[in-house]
């Protein structure tokens, strides 16, 4: 195992400390493993708040910053965080306003979150939550745990984060999270195998020359393997699947396109040339993108496209400054 | 000699052992998780069992002891294991009372408890290729001992038994429930890490008890 | 190899068309490969130019924008442009205020620019350069081509920037840029190898169990190979060598810590912790950071160390409004 | 037949075949360039030689052809190579006029010409481990046979010769110019790539006369 870590044990209190002294906009809650604003907004504003396991940086805590998200809590590496963790960062972000919990449709997420929501209702706190399931490699059915939650999620944060930053009150904040997840896809493939540090060694074997389609961003094998193609094909197995399971035209698109860790930027812009061009015959108007490493897997090469089916608000919203370690402009 | 009553001591004493299977057993937990999962199950098992042990010491009840084990898996864990494990360890001591020890239809009750925790926080049901597939037939293979005439001590080395033939079960079905069902079909052919940690769980009693 | 990429011999220019597609502040000039700001600071402002080989994006191309780069021109990968790109882009930028050539020092880096400001300065174009030659693992002698040029070149580019756009002139900016470049210390590390594409395999084999200390960007072999070290460890043969080499106590330090493309985000926070843990023990006060991926090396694993000893002036060019795809703050 | 002159047709048959040996090697020139480069040798000399090939027809003389083959190595590779072959074939072409065929000492002449410039813009001395431990008792040896009787073609042979003793001779050395030079110490041991390519000047130097 190639890492740059010491105890794989510690990697995510090693991290915080990184996070700690890099980024004096955020304040770190080492024993709660919550990464907070440094300095809060007050007044009666919704906070909102997400978290996961660890390993998909900048994903969240990268996203903690003003017109994106209040609080965000790590788990483990690809283990969800405890209700403790989400219940200490709910209970000190909470501002009268209520919080939105921001959760990606993972079985253990979920239930850790339902946990927290269930005890921060207990102790008065309004909390709702919005549950993103956006990934169409997943073959979605009444009777399995439905779609993974990845890129949308980047995204709803952005989105959702500037409307709590304007004001809007957490029943209109909650309305607007779920339009965007249910407007988002996304698809994923992957090139090589990550390795979760306590495994000591790669979550699967992908020979020399094929790739996974359809990966999830924990490593989750995908739909099916093939032998590695060039970047327009790659580029139409993301693409075609999408459009196939929403329709993108007739409104105006963001675009991700997102690396999962070690894929170099170089190849990412030569994706997206492939994308926008699948993407223009289609019909699609990609109005605003994201091309870079935003929800990642560890040290994973490979890529995923996410589609965002907005309207004129959710532009307005998307165009709003914000300041994080992960995203940043306007400010 | 025939044992008719569980100790708290045999219970501390269960899940100190549980605790050094998961250990010895992580990577392969792992292995398992790897295949079909995110590669975390072992990890995830041996944080929480070992957070488990640090606290034994402090609870002078069955109640007592089985609620802060859950509580803690509940606190450490995270992931899916976590709410999961914890819930039933939870529920079983909600179900006990302030005992300091369990007849064997006490401690079927607190299975029950536990296990209708479980399934209700996990909306699972038996034959989805997770955990529930070993602990609902270990915990009816349990009462059936019992209702043979079996002591304790026969009836959790019978749970253990059907564990693992649940657990074995789990391979050849597709996953409905859980990261593994996010594979469809290929998640066939695979054995469930958590109905595996599953088995430990009662290899770990029938030990505890039999000692 | 695994790579998203289309024919080999076509990534830069097939990368350059997804920079276009989803930069909307550029402008890319396809025949020549440059990369300029979609809408040029008018009025008498110095000129900005940087290059170089491609695989280490965002640098140059993903510096273009308000407050640091006029121009980039993208070579093949890890080869310098040619004069003539040089040339097309410095004849483009220049408003008369003259024009600040940013070479890293390798011998063609050096050669081709140089036979390209010859060209300018033939056409009338006052053309000033500033070499960085920064990575303090080359053992520099008269003898040779000196040490290499790499993590400095990121920051000055920024500070530098700034200064132009507040209409400092060519003299005065040549003479800043010196200084920078004069500060700036880097030294870096891989775990793997990068592979180019044009070669089809890794530049070189690393054992499963070594790194190499001393790496160059362009997958350059190092002062020395050892079994893998712990974070800890790894941060002190990176802060070492560059703490022997200048006293960076005494003054405001901006410090880089840079992945080479292919370490995960969270690995370059636990290694952050690590180093500004031993640059507080050496005394050394870092002021400014950088964490991610900035300077690259295609999809090699490892990081780089860049420590610029600063002064008040510096910070606060550095503080500056800067808006380019790889950096953006304060706009 | 003993040849006395070189001719226009001939040059052009020379820059195609370095061409042609260049593809053939690229593969190795990179494999000796990831050792103590970066691993691009093969592909800027593919490239640039390839880009040289399509403009060969355009010139009438001798100066013309070289000039605009040096021109097209340096708009074309980038990196050290571009320039420095690019400088070695201008250099050789401003030296010879607007003739259509050259002599053997004119061919010589324009040789020095060409690799003094190319020392300028390199600023290398023999003996850095560089192209120029090749090129330099290449033409030294191409001198000599002249000076002995030998027509143009043996000459060429004898250049030939030396420039791979030359090569080979880089191999002990360590590195005191361009990117090798990095690495001090362990840069002995390996040939040099630019040093190699060189040698494929006059292989098909040789080759384009004999033939
Ligand atoms: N809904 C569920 N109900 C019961 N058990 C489940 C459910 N979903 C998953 N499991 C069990 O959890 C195990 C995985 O646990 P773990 O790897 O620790 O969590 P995660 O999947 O969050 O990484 C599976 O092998 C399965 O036995
Ligand atoms: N200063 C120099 N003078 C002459 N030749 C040089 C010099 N520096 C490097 N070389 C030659 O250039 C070769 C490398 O060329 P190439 O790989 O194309 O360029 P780069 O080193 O820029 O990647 C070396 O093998 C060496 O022969
Ligand atoms: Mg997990
Ligand atoms: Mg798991
Ligand atoms: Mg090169
Ligand atoms: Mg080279």
């Amino acid at each position: 195992m190639k890492k740059l870590i010491n105890n794989p044990d510690n990697v995510i209190a090693d991290a915080l400390k990184g996070i700690a002294a890099s980024d004096k906009d955020v304040r770190v809650d080492f024993e709660n493993r919550v990464i907070y604003r440094a300095t809060p907004k007050d007044g009666g504003k919704v906070a909102i708040i997400s978290g996961g396991g660890s390993g998909h940086e900048p994903m969240h805590g990268g996203f903690v910053g003003t017109g994106m998200l209040d609080a965000a809590c790590a788990g483990e590496v690809f283990t969800s965080p405890t209700p403790d963790q989400m219940l200490a960062a709910t209970t000190t972000v909470d501002n009268g306003a209520g919080v939105l919990h921001i959760v990606k449709n993972y079985t253990g997420d979920v239930m850790n979150f339902e946990m927290a929501a269930e005890l921060a209702a207990d102790a008065g706190i309004e909390v709702a939550t919005v549950v993103v399931a956006d990934d169409v490699a997943v073959q979605d059915s009444l009777y399995t745990a439905g779609r993974r939650g990845v890129g949308t999620t980047v995204l709803l944060e952005k989105i959702v984060g500037a409307a709590a930053e304007e004001g809007g009150d957490l029943a209109s904040i909650q309305a607007l999270a779920q339009k965007v997840a249910d407007n988002g896809r996304s698809m994923g493939m992957a090139l090589t195998s990550c390795t979760v540090p306590s495994a000591g060694k790669p979550t699967f074997d992908l020979p020399e020359n094929e790739m996974e389609i359809g990966i999830g961003i924990h490593g989750e094998p995908g739909r099916h393997r093939e032998p590695i193609g060039d970047a327009h094909s790659v580029a139409e197995q993301l693409v075609q699947p999408i459009l196939a399971d929403l329709d993108f035209t007739g409104a105006p698109v963001i675009a991700m396109l997102n690396g999962m860790g070690g894929t170099p930027l170089i190849e990412l812009y030569v994706m997206y040339a492939e994308v926008i061009a699948l993407l223009e015959d289609a019909g699609v108007k990609v109005e605003r993108n994201l091309v870079g490493n935003y929800i990642t897997s560890l040290e994973m090469a490979g890529c995923s496209l996410t589609l965002l089916r907005a309207d004129d608000e959710m532009i307005r919203l998307w165009d709003a400054p914000v300041q994080s370690a992960g995203l940043r402009w306007g400010l | 000699m025939s044992a008719t009553e569980v100790t708290l001591d045999q219970l501390a004493a269960w899940l100190r052992r549980f605790a050094e299977i998961v250990e010895q057993n992580k990577a392969y937990l792992t292995d398992l998780d790897s295949a079909i999962g995110d590669a975390d199950h072992g990890a995830n098992m041996a944080r929480g069992t070992a957070a488990v042990v640090t606290h034994l010491d402090e609870a002078n009840t069955v109640d007592a002891l089985l609620k802060k084990a859950g509580m803690t898996l509940v606190s450490t864990v995270g992931g899916t294991s976590g709410p999961l494990y914890g819930t039933l360890l939870m529920k079983m001591g909600m179900a006990t009372g302030a005992v300091t020890e369990l007849s064997g239809e006490e401690f079927s009750k607190a299975f029950h408890a536990g296990l209708e925790g479980l399934i209700a926080r996990g909306k699972t049901e038996l034959g989805d290729k997770t955990m529930v597939d070993a602990l609902t037939p270990a915990i009816e293979a349990f009462d059936a001992a019992l209702a043979d005439g079996a002591d304790v001590h026969a009836a959790t080395e019978s749970a253990a038994k059907a564990a693992a033939a649940g657990r074995d079960a789990t391979t050849p079905l597709v996953a409905r429930k859980g990261r593994a069902s996010y594979l469809g079909e290929r998640s066939a052919g695979h054995m469930d890490p958590g109905a595996t940690s599953s088995t430990y769980l009662f290899d770990a009693l029938a030990e505890a008890i039999g000692t």
